[in-house]
């Protein structure tokens, strides 16, 4: 937290206030050239303004002591229509006796500034002078000293610290729990039952599988849960003895993919049935990647496809011509805004986080199934709080919802 | 050193940003802030890389003839070219190589964007051909997708308004549209926000333990 | 009804080219009305202060010029016509040529207005979020060079820039990441600066729940928002002129999500090709 | 209403350009080939030319060359390592040399030190995206659905429960640890419904986003090149 230091020391150093306002008046008039400048001495017009008074300041609060913050009371000369004030200017020294610098200057009606231009632990001292285009007239007291200090925690962060604590600690703990061997109970998701009755009827009709696991490289978690599912896959089309085409868009998904796949057909009771052109590499541009897939499921007709990662504009024209085909197709991804497109052109259609869910219920790897379950719990806890939130709001008890509230 | 050093490097730099967040102190918001500046050159870097990676592939495929070589061998003239008068064109200006007038600009204004903006335009196409040939309504599920669908795109531009003036103003598609998008849908926006929210930062977690490595698969 | 199952795709698209050419060259001058949000859009414009600074991060390519070109113009006409200063900067790899075009023809609209003075663009920086709460800490720290290669510090705008506590306002006009998403999760929410932003139609619905909690304070979705953001600035822009193709855009679409299930249902046996 | 052809050299390239790409919707063509190949090379081209003249030379080599002098942006704080927010001089010599082992991929054996840069931008976003997730998405959202449940008129109340029902629904939807049957199934089922309204809702605007994209080419050809006034 940043220590308040107010106060005002009375007249101090009025000397170089007029050269310095001066030439502040001169930069605010240069700023503001939407406003024509009067042709008569200014001094003609009017007399000087009233001087600003009640300059208070503090430090910023939950920054690196970075700046400070100065309010004031408006001269009783600015007003709308009155015309008698132009600005005013924020001066600052190290000590009331000076020497003094200017800061910066504020257009009239304005009664704050933040001073973004401090050293950390330096002590200041300043003073706001009122210009007009009757002349300047400087405030009759000096403000300070006022320092800048570093928080060393954010205090508008509990909730998100809380909720991060929270998190965290759910995950660790499953993680934990299901690498002691206690497996948590994760529930099968419906999309993998679509999955093996797609390669079931592909095996009764006789034709291939093909398997998408996404457009992007292996960085996305996404291809990540896309390549755990195809190792599924792959083990079942050897196990049913059906070919599997899977075109890759980067080279490292496609290695890995080649792998998988190569590890399926050599663990079945077939090795020879490994076919290896079965695993593609294609491009990673996506027109030329579509125009590749389509083609294959156009020429090779493979009764069932099955879509698993990161997709983009592509899964409207991988998923209608592969709905032209009429092969059943089973699709999943986390990119909310391609999922209409497979919802209604797919048999089934794993929706978000469901493919994150199925990749972790397949390997059976506790690192994912602990993540899965901690998010589990934190989802119960934000029922919870939405629920009674919102019941205390209604009773219009606030505390609550303004303890979360981060800005 | 080959794997533990990487892992242990992301950990600490990760739960340091991750710190940095809750601490504004100078001790903690300075060198999270040159780790921040060392990302953004990183991350430039990697950009220039994969410019390299693409001229390396495509370098490959014309020296092996792969099908399709000529192509290549244009994409390859194309790179170089642009690359080379990109850097004239930066020389001079301190960098600003896409300044108005520069021939990067050309190129640029009259190749890069119009074929860009046209890549997805063909969208719009494909998108009435998937509506006719692959919307199906088959399920409760998708008869709620497609009543919303349909509501949307016509309350969302003038004609839809027009079509239902003869409406009380609650039933017509603009009023329809506005409160599927305030309400039913934000609903469900919102719900798969925060189950993303939760997904990634399982990840940054799984990645900061150095259980999530996939970025270090590869090379060995 | 068989014919149209078997019907060749590329007549769809004959069709839907024309019946997008056609208002283009024959406008049918349908009426539009403003929305709530595109409202609370200009109304956050016009709250802010007269003669302050605005950020503005123009995040898009070329690929989605016809949605945020005309925002981007609208937005700034309105930031130029109140005296607010503007600093640009793009976020999008193949985006800041696009972008520096488009902003210098519309301050060209503005005679007195100068550039390094009444706006600057501070072109391209990679890293995405990285930038972001780089930023936070300074703004030229993380641009020290403007589009044209300039020294920022020496330009007289940058002067009373120095973070986010610089502006008052955040205008985003962004067509996916980065962009909105992540203005709101590391600037809006981080930094507590205010936003608004203009985004392509595919992305909108997703920015709904940022609405709704108050982390955006108006939304333009989509040439449609753009076209009723000119119409609520009094402009006839690109995309109002749009409007009427885009209406008839859509009402094929929906024939043909329609038309098709009907084929398919009164198909005469059962299969699911 | 009549025709103004272009006399730019340019804007009949890019209408021609915009045209090859336009022949893929009869059919993969070698015109669109040509124009596919031709964009490929030039974004690549680009992106090399763009980050190093708009990131690595401003943001490294320039400070690098000053720092060289003991210059920075401060001019009063002088020395090579001088460094404070922002300015970060000679340090800047880390990340020049990591960016130069990203490079070591392209060279097989040596490859694996190209984790090194790997490591430093994984745990940077890792970290920042944690926390911005958390707080703008988590905590933000989930604190703006703590609202009244009666609303100021019958309509908003509506409303209101709607919100919060389909809010609920749609997060129990994507929960993992029971199975869906009882209570949790028909939540979840109105969850679905939810989600897919949302979806719908999605494809609308979808379509918009498209036919948008479309009505901009046509505007191109038509104003640009064609002159049509």
């Amino acid at each position: 937290m940043g220590r308040m230091r107010r106060g005002c020391v009375p007249g101090a150093g009025r000397g170089r206030a007029v050269l310095l306002a001066a030439a502040a008046l001169a930069a605010l008039a240069g700023a503001g050239r939407a406003q024509p400048r009067a042709a008569v001495p200014p001094a003609l017009l009017a007399p000087p303004p009233a001087p600003a008074s009640g300059l208070i300041g503090d430090d910023v609060s939950n920054d690196a002591g970075r700046a400070l913050t100065l309010s004031w009371k408006l001269s009783p000369d600015d007003s709308v229509g009155l015309h008698r004030v132009r600005g005013y200017a924020i001066e600052r020294a190290p000590d009331p006796s000076g020497p003094w610098q200017l800061v910066d200057s504020v257009a009239a009606r304005t009664a704050r500034f933040v001073d973004q231009s401090v050293r950390r632990n330096t002590d200041y001292f300043y003073r706001v002078t009122t210009l007009g285009p009757g002349g300047i007239t400087p405030a009759r007291s000096v403000t300070g000293p006022l320092r800048a200090t570093s928080s060393w925690f954010n205090d508008r962060r509990y909730s998100v610290l809380v909720a991060t604590i929270l998190f965290f600690g759910f995950v660790l703990y499953f993680m934990a729990s299901a690498q002691s061997g206690k497996k948590p109970f994760v529930r099968r998701i419906p999309g993998i039952n679509a999955i093996e009755e797609a390669i079931g009827r592909a095996t009764e009709m006789g034709r291939s599988v093909l398997f998408l696991p996404g457009i992007l490289d292996i960085d996305e978690i996404q291809t990540v849960a896309g390549l755990v599912i195809l190792e599924n896959v792959a083990k079942l089309t050897a196990k049913y003895e059906t070919p599997i085409t899977v075109p890759v868009s980067y080279p490292i998904p496609f290695t890995i993919a080649e792998e998988m796949v190569r590890a399926a057909y050599l663990n079945s009771a077939r090795p020879e049935l490994y076919d290896p052109t079965s695993v593609r590499f294609i491009s990673p541009e996506q027109f030329a990647y579509v125009a590749a897939v389509t083609g294959i499921m156009l020429r090779d007709r493979p009764a069932a496809h099955i879509f698993m990662g990161a997709f983009f504009a592509e899964s409207l024209l991988l998923a209608e011509t592969g709905f032209s085909t009429g092969a059943i197709q089973v699709a999943g991804t986390a990119n909310v805004h391609q999922l209409p497109f497979f919802v209604v052109a797919c048999d089934y259609t794993l929706i978000g986080e469901e493919l994150y869910a199925a990749s972790a219920y397949l390997s059976g790897d506790p690192k994912l199934v602990g993540s899965l379950k901690g998010a589990d719990l934190l989802k119960i806890l934000i029922i919870a709080s939405i629920i009674i939130g919102c019941v205390l709001e209604t009773l219009r008890i606030h505390g609550f919802t303004h303890w979360m509230q981060t800005q | 050193m080959k794997r533990e050093l990487p892992l242990l490097t992301t950990a600490l730099i990760g739960l340091f940003m991750i710190l940095s967040f809750f601490v504004p102190h100078e001790w903690v918001s300075v060198p999270a802030d040159f780790l921040q500046a060392t990302a953004i050159i990183l991350v430039a870097f990697g950009y220039v890389l994969g410019g390299a990676n693409v001229l390396r592939v495509n370098l490959d495929a014309v020296s092996k003839r792969a099908p399709g070589w000529p192509y290549k061998v244009l994409l390859v003239v194309a790179l170089l070219v642009t690359v080379i008068i990109g850097v004239l064109d930066g020389i001079p200006r301190e960098g600003g190589f896409l300044n108005a007038g520069t021939r990067s600009k050309w190129i640029y204004d009259q190749v890069y964007s119009p074929m860009a903006a046209t890549l997805f335009a063909l969208l719009a196409f494909f998108i009435a051909s998937a509506a006719f040939r692959a919307f199906r309504i088959r399920t409760a599920e998708a008869a709620f997708l497609a009543i919303a669908a349909l509501i949307v795109m016509l309350g969302r531009v003038p004609i839809g308004d027009r079509m239902t003036a003869w409406l009380p103003h609650a039933f017509q598609l603009g009023t329809m549209q506005q409160w599927i998008m305030d309400f039913p849908q934000n609903a469900a926006k919102r719900a798969i926000l925060i189950g993303a929210a939760l997904g990634v930062m399982a990840t940054g977690l799984r990645v900061i333990l150095g259980v999530e490595r996939s970025y270090l698969s590869g090379e060995e | 009804m068989q014919w149209l199952e078997r019907l060749d795709r590329r007549w769809i698209f004959v069709v839907m080219g024309l019946l997008v050419l056609g208002p283009l060259i024959k406008p049918l001058y349908l009426p539009l009305s403003v929305t709530e949000h595109v409202r609370a859009f200009a109304a956050a414009i016009d709250r802010v202060p007269n003669g302050s600074t605005v950020l503005m991060s123009c995040d898009y390519d070329p690929s989605a010029i016809p949605e945020m070109v005309p925002m981007t113009r609208t937005a700034m006409r309105q930031l130029l016509s109140k005296d607010c200063k503007i600093v640009i900067t793009v976020l999008w790899n193949a985006g800041p040529g696009l972008v520096d075009s488009v902003t210098h023809e519309t301050a060209r609209e503005f005679p007195g207005k100068r550039y390094g003075v009444d706006w600057i663009n501070l072109g391209y920086k990679s890293g995405n979020e990285a930038v972001m709460v780089l930023m936070g800490q300074g703004i030229a720290n993380a641009f020290p060079r403007d589009y044209s290669g300039g020294d920022t510090r020496s330009y007289p705008i940058m002067h009373r820039v120095r973070d986010y506590s610089s502006f008052p306002l955040l205008v985003n006009i962004s067509a996916g990441y980065p962009g909105t998403k992540e203005w709101v999760q590391q600037v809006q929410a981080r930094f507590h600066l205010p936003m608004v932003a203009g985004v392509t139609a595919v992305s909108a619905p997703e920015f709904y729940p940022y609405l709704q909690s108050g982390q955006l304070q108006g939304l333009l979705g989509g040439m449609a928002g753009a076209a009723e953001y000119e119409k609520a600035r009094g402009e006839k822009g690109t995309a109002t002129r749009g409007m009427d193709a885009q209406s008839l855009g859509h009402v094929f679409v929906a024939l043909c999500i329609i038309l098709g299930n009907v084929v398919r249902r009164t198909r005469p046996a059962g299969g699911t090709a | 209403m009549s025709l103004h052809l272009s006399a730019s050299l340019g804007t009949w390239l890019a209408a021609a350009l915009t045209l090859c790409i336009f022949s893929f919707l009869y059919k993969d063509n070698p015109l669109y080939k040509f124009a596919e190949h031709l964009f490929v090379g030039v974004s690549a081209g680009y992106y090399i030319v763009l980050n190093f003249w708009t990131v690595i030379w401003p943001n490294l080599i320039v400070p690098l060359g000053k720092a060289a002098q003991g210059l920075g942006v401060d001019p009063e704080h002088k020395g090579p390592f001088a460094a404070e927010l922002g300015d970060y001089r000679a340090w800047l010599v880390i990340p020049g040399v990591l960016g130069v082992l990203l490079f070591a991929r392209l060279l097989g054996r040596i490859g694996w030190v190209s984790r090194w840069p790997l490591a430093v931008i994984i745990g940077v976003y890792a970290g920042i995206k944690t926390t911005g997730f958390a707080q703008g998405d988590l905590v933000a959202q989930v604190q703006a659905s703590l609202q009244p449940i009666l609303g100021r008129t019958p309509w908003e109340t509506v409303n209101a429960v709607l919100f919060t029902i389909g809010l609920i629904a749609s997060l129990l939807f994507f929960f993992f640890s029971r199975e869906h049957r009882g209570a949790l199934g028909v939540a979840s089922k109105i969850g679905a419904y939810f989600l897919m309204i949302g979806f719908g809702a999605g494809y609308g605007y979808t379509v918009m986003s498209r036919i948008s994209l479309l009505i901009g080419r046509f505007q191109f050809l038509l104003e640009n090149w064609l002159g049509l006034r």
